[in-house]
């Protein structure tokens, strides 16, 4: 690589969030980074989405939890977490005294856990930005997911907003007939960029078992076999949306990363590829800095939405 | 650690069984028995996640780590494929390995099937510090045998049981337990396999009050703890899960309930 | 295999369309049979879903039309077709005269076009049954899927039902967030069986050409990559509605039949997989048999949804 | 058709360029230059559609053909690993092939890149038929030539153009067409390869009245005309798509509309 261009800047504003470089980590992917310490740079990482944290500890559903698919996994981890006060109290003094940009990731069964848990975040020192979850069963609603009904996705994001001065970032669930509604109703609501996607709806069974694979029966399906549909969702939302997206599913390499980013997203996550490739988030930051030099790019800003027709 | 791992040796050694040696030297150097290394199949997609494999031998002045592998599915299938010279995507070492009680004179290691792989690292470990060890290995038949050499050259004393009566005792490995001309002195037991075998073990010891260690298995994506997706609960009225790759593989052989079946749910 | 155990009864009733063995080759992907004759006995497969037909002819949609993801691929062929009259006077003979099972698939883009084509199939030799496919976009409803809102499944199913003796099969799009409210609504508009599931909608993007691959954008995706998906809903289905279901998305092997089977399809579809294993529906045809056989099962009902908790 | 092909010979013959020489009996019995053979590439789900390639050359005799492919992508780049001994699975011979006209005494053949690969058969076919052939061979650079053995051996008028002039013609291979020495006499051309070389050949021809055929290409699944997915329109202002698998790859010279860029749509 000739240095014949300036060095690209590669930072990004996520909607509020400043990342220096638009690589994040996806959320149940990474733990609290520090499982990943030994294999990477956790700090030079775009941003840090921690695994989702609920008010109280979470023991998790009955293994097996996980089992590959081809090109995927499916998983059921169930929000297996130690609850809000112990990610406060032992590991996010961790991730800040070492610069991490860290986003927290909040999940709730009611409109009042989201709130609780906004507020309790409030005011601690180095979280960037709170990812919300909205995947999981809507208790009060009778289990229907709160990600999937466009005046819910209103509401959650609309108080969760009222808690917090932080920016918040709904996480969308792919399992819905209409994207773009979802997506209207969380900006409408405040939304200050969108994390997209969550994992498909999928499941297996063992032919030898007679039983589902999984002990929770579903779990979400990740990795490349859902890359074409979580790019179609970021190219479909970012013309009908004006906030940034964090646009994710599948990205395994720098190309991938590249194709979400001309589909519009001001930034990628990376999840699954985590586990294939520990040191996969840095080598894709190289790999868009190597892109941008040889095709004199100063600032991604300028090949977001290109593919977009 | 990540480490390219080049293949010096990959050949089969049994009834789909094969060996591979690795150069790895940075991996060698910190590996612990019990420990596993977490390994990429091909550059392609389908099979996604890693493999992991225990470290079946290590040779510490070459650099070299060996691993025994059965092939069951298509990661293992796809690995036979690979040649010397060839390299090895590896993470590793990963989890907590046995641990090395001092003051213990002789131990036993039992292992079903391919579940002897990090009981023979385990046993040259041990015959270094010169603990006195009885080696039982079971398996279904006589071409399923393997680390007769490397024990004998330690000096192992090693049993062989097999379900067909094929070579050494006929029936179970765990029956060689009531052998007292074996078991004589034994202070500890490791054991790795099929968890209906390990309950067996776990039973025996328990009735003779012996201490012991084993290694478990789940399904693994991360292999570090990251995942939370290799869960599994000590006992089954536990309120949490421990994770198989970071907390283990290898736990107090009566800290765990073992099941006869599945892995219980 | 020792034949300790009779041959087993391969034989399966869908909904009214009698199969003699419960593997059927996918719409669209098994062309109008004759592609295929040189590599398989097409008479022998359960039933033979013929490429998608319109009221008039089609050319489909501009190239390039397929690409392949990880373990899957992308398609907008775009309908192409030579319409009802070309298929029932060029196609439909020669099959006829061939004892094939033929199920036909029809596509209109409004409630009266479904109709017309029922209405035109209707005492013509030769076919067993129709397939609905409604995943096309309902123009009288600004081009959202009729496959994707309950009422309109419920209408379309029924206005087709009246116009024919036929067995019908609406083919279920993935792509919603309530896959069990949409079966049932076929289930309650007559519908006598399902077939499950369509492509789900994605996309790729070449980042050499800062542009969408497949001239539409959007193309459906199949294969491994989306079996996963087909079967949670397939469970989800079989478990709600009365009617059998055609299951598939992604099967390459018995096994992968079988796993649809146990999550309680009567039958199942194969399409992608033709494209890499020309004789695959008749392979999984025999290893279904050499299944029953090694476990001494008389007919698939005894697995059929056993799978299920 | 559907055939295991074994390999008998894998080799590297230029920049990222490998030949394959199958025991194929069947396929070779009925192949036609210019058709092609469909092949899976491994047995895992990536890459899962079998890859189009044109049959290079074939030993009526031992019941052998021979592929000549290069590496672009993942498919091709998995393909390598293989070796002799190994089989492929195949469909074939697929398309429609050139037509060889009677009557006709010279041809010239023009190939781009690995796009030769269907002309060397048909060299070998039109040679057996006496018909006289000058083959026109355009690469990047010298390590890019194939086949100058063999077509030796048919004592075919071979001329080389490079684009780095390492070796021949320094230069595009089209520019050779007004060398009035090669072309003297010839009355119908082949073409194969990159579109915007095959539309500087249509160009020529059409000014000299000559006719020809082509052979093109487009992404496939199926490969027998079933799946409708490697449409093209011929002329842009057609309504109804050819499909490549099944109606070509060869068409008439002046039958198409070619591109000079991306494919057309
Ligand atoms: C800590 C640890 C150490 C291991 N050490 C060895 C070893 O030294 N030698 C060896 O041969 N095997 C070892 N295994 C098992 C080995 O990881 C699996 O056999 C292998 O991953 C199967 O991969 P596959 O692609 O061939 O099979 P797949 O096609 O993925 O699966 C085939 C079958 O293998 C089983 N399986 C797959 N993954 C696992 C897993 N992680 N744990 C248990 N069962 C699994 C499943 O029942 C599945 O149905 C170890 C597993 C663990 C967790
Ligand atoms: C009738 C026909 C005959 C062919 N004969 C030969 C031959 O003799 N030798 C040879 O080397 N190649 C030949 N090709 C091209 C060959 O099929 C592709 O290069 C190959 O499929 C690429 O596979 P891959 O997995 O390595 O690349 P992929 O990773 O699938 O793709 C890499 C790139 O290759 C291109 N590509 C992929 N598939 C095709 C395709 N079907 N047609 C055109 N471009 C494609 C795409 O631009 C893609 O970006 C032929 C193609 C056709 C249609
Ligand atoms: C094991 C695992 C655990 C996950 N846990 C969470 C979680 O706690 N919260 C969340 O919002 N998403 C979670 N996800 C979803 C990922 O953050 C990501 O959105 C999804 O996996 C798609 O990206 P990928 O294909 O790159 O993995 C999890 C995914 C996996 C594979
Ligand atoms: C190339 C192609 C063309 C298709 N055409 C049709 C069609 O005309 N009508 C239809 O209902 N489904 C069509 N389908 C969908 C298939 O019938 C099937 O439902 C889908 O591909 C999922 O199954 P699979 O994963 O086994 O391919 C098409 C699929 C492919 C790949
Ligand atoms: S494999 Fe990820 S936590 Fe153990
Ligand atoms: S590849 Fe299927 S029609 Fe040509």
């Amino acid at each position: 690589m000739t240095q014949a261009y300036p060095s690209p800047d590669l930072s990004v504003n996520l909607g509020g969030i400043q990342m220096a470089n638009p690589v994040a980590v996806a959320s149940g992917t990474f733990g609290y980074g520090q499982e990943y310490e030994k294999f990477v740079d956790i700090a030079a990482i775009g941003a840090l989405i921690v695994k989702g944290t609920t008010l109280t500890a979470r023991p998790g559903n009955p293994n097996p939890r996980i089992v590959e698919t081809p090109a995927g996994m499916l998983n059921a981890i169930g929000l297996e977490n130690p609850g809000v006060d112990v990610f406060l109290d032992e590991y996010l003094p961790y991730l800040h005294a070492k610069n991490v940009t860290v986003i927290a990731n909040i999940a709730g069964n009611s409109i009042e856990e989201y709130a609780a848990l906004a507020a309790r975040l409030e005011g601690q020192e180095g979280i960037a930005g709170i990812e919300l979850n909205i995947s999981c069963p809507n208790v009060k609603q009778g289990g229907l997911q709160f990600g999937t009904d466009p005046d819910t996705v209103y509401q959650v994001v609309k108080t969760v907003k009222g808690e917090t001065g932080l920016p918040v970032l709904p996480k969308l669930s792919p399992n819905v007939t209409d994207i773009v509604a979802i997506a209207r109703a969380a900006e409408a609501a405040g939304a200050d960029a969108l994390s997209m996607i969550n994992t498909l709806m999928g499941m297996a069974i063992s032919v030898q078992e007679r039983q589902p694979v999984l002990a929770n029966v579903f779990g979400g399906l990740s990795g490349p076999a859902i890359k074409p549909v979580a790019l179609r969702m970021v190219y479909q939302v970012y013309q009908e949306v004006g906030i940034p997206i964090l646009g994710g599913g599948g990205i395994m390499c720098c190309e991938d990363a590249l194709e979400f980013i001309m589909a519009g997203a001001t930034a990628v996550s990376i999840g699954t590829g985590n586990f294939v490739h520990p040191r996969l988030a840095l080598d894709i930051v190289q790999g868009i800095s190597d892109y941008m030099q040889a095709h004199e790019i100063e600032h991604l800003q300028a090949i977001k939405g290109c593919a977009v027709r | 650690m990540l480490e390219k791992g080049k293949i010096i040796r990959h050949n089969q050694v049994g009834t789909d069984l094969y060996e591979i040696e690795l150069a790895a030297g940075a991996i060698v150097r910190e590996a612990q028995p019990g420990q596993f290394i977490h390994l990429r199949v091909g550059d392609a997609y389908d099979p996604l996640l890693r493999r992991p494999l225990s470290i079946y031998d290590v040779d510490a002045e070459k650099g070299t780590m060996e691993i025994l592998y059965r092939v069951v599915g298509k990661g293992t299938k796809l690995l036979t494929q690979l040649t010397a010279g060839e390299e090895l995507d590896l993470m590793g070492p990963l989890g907590a390995g046995f641990s090395i009680a001092e003051g213990i004179n002789k131990v036993c290691l039992i292992g079903g099937g391919v579940g002897i792989a990090p009981l023979v690292f385990l046993a040259r470990r041990l015959r270094s510090k010169n603990v006195e060890l009885c080696f039982l290995q079971g398996t279904r038949t006589r071409a399923q045998i393997v680390a007769e050499q490397r024990l004998q050259a330690w000096s192992v004393d090693h049993y062989i049981a097999t379900q067909d009566g094929s070579c050494g005792y006929h029936g179970m490995v765990t029956d060689l337990l009531t052998d007292e001309n074996i078991m004589q002195g034994v202070q500890f037991i490791y054991t790795c396999g099929p968890e209906p075998m390990m309950k067996a073990v776990q039973a025996w010891a328990c009735q003779h009050h012996i201490q012991g260690e084993l290694s478990l298995e789940e399904y693994m994506a991360c292999g570090i703890g990251a995942c939370l997706g290799c869960a599994r609960k000590l006992h089954s009225q536990d309120e949490f899960y421990v994770k198989i790759c970071k907390d283990g593989p290898v736990f107090g052989l009566h800290e765990v309930e073992l099941y006869e079946g599945r892995t219980g749910s």
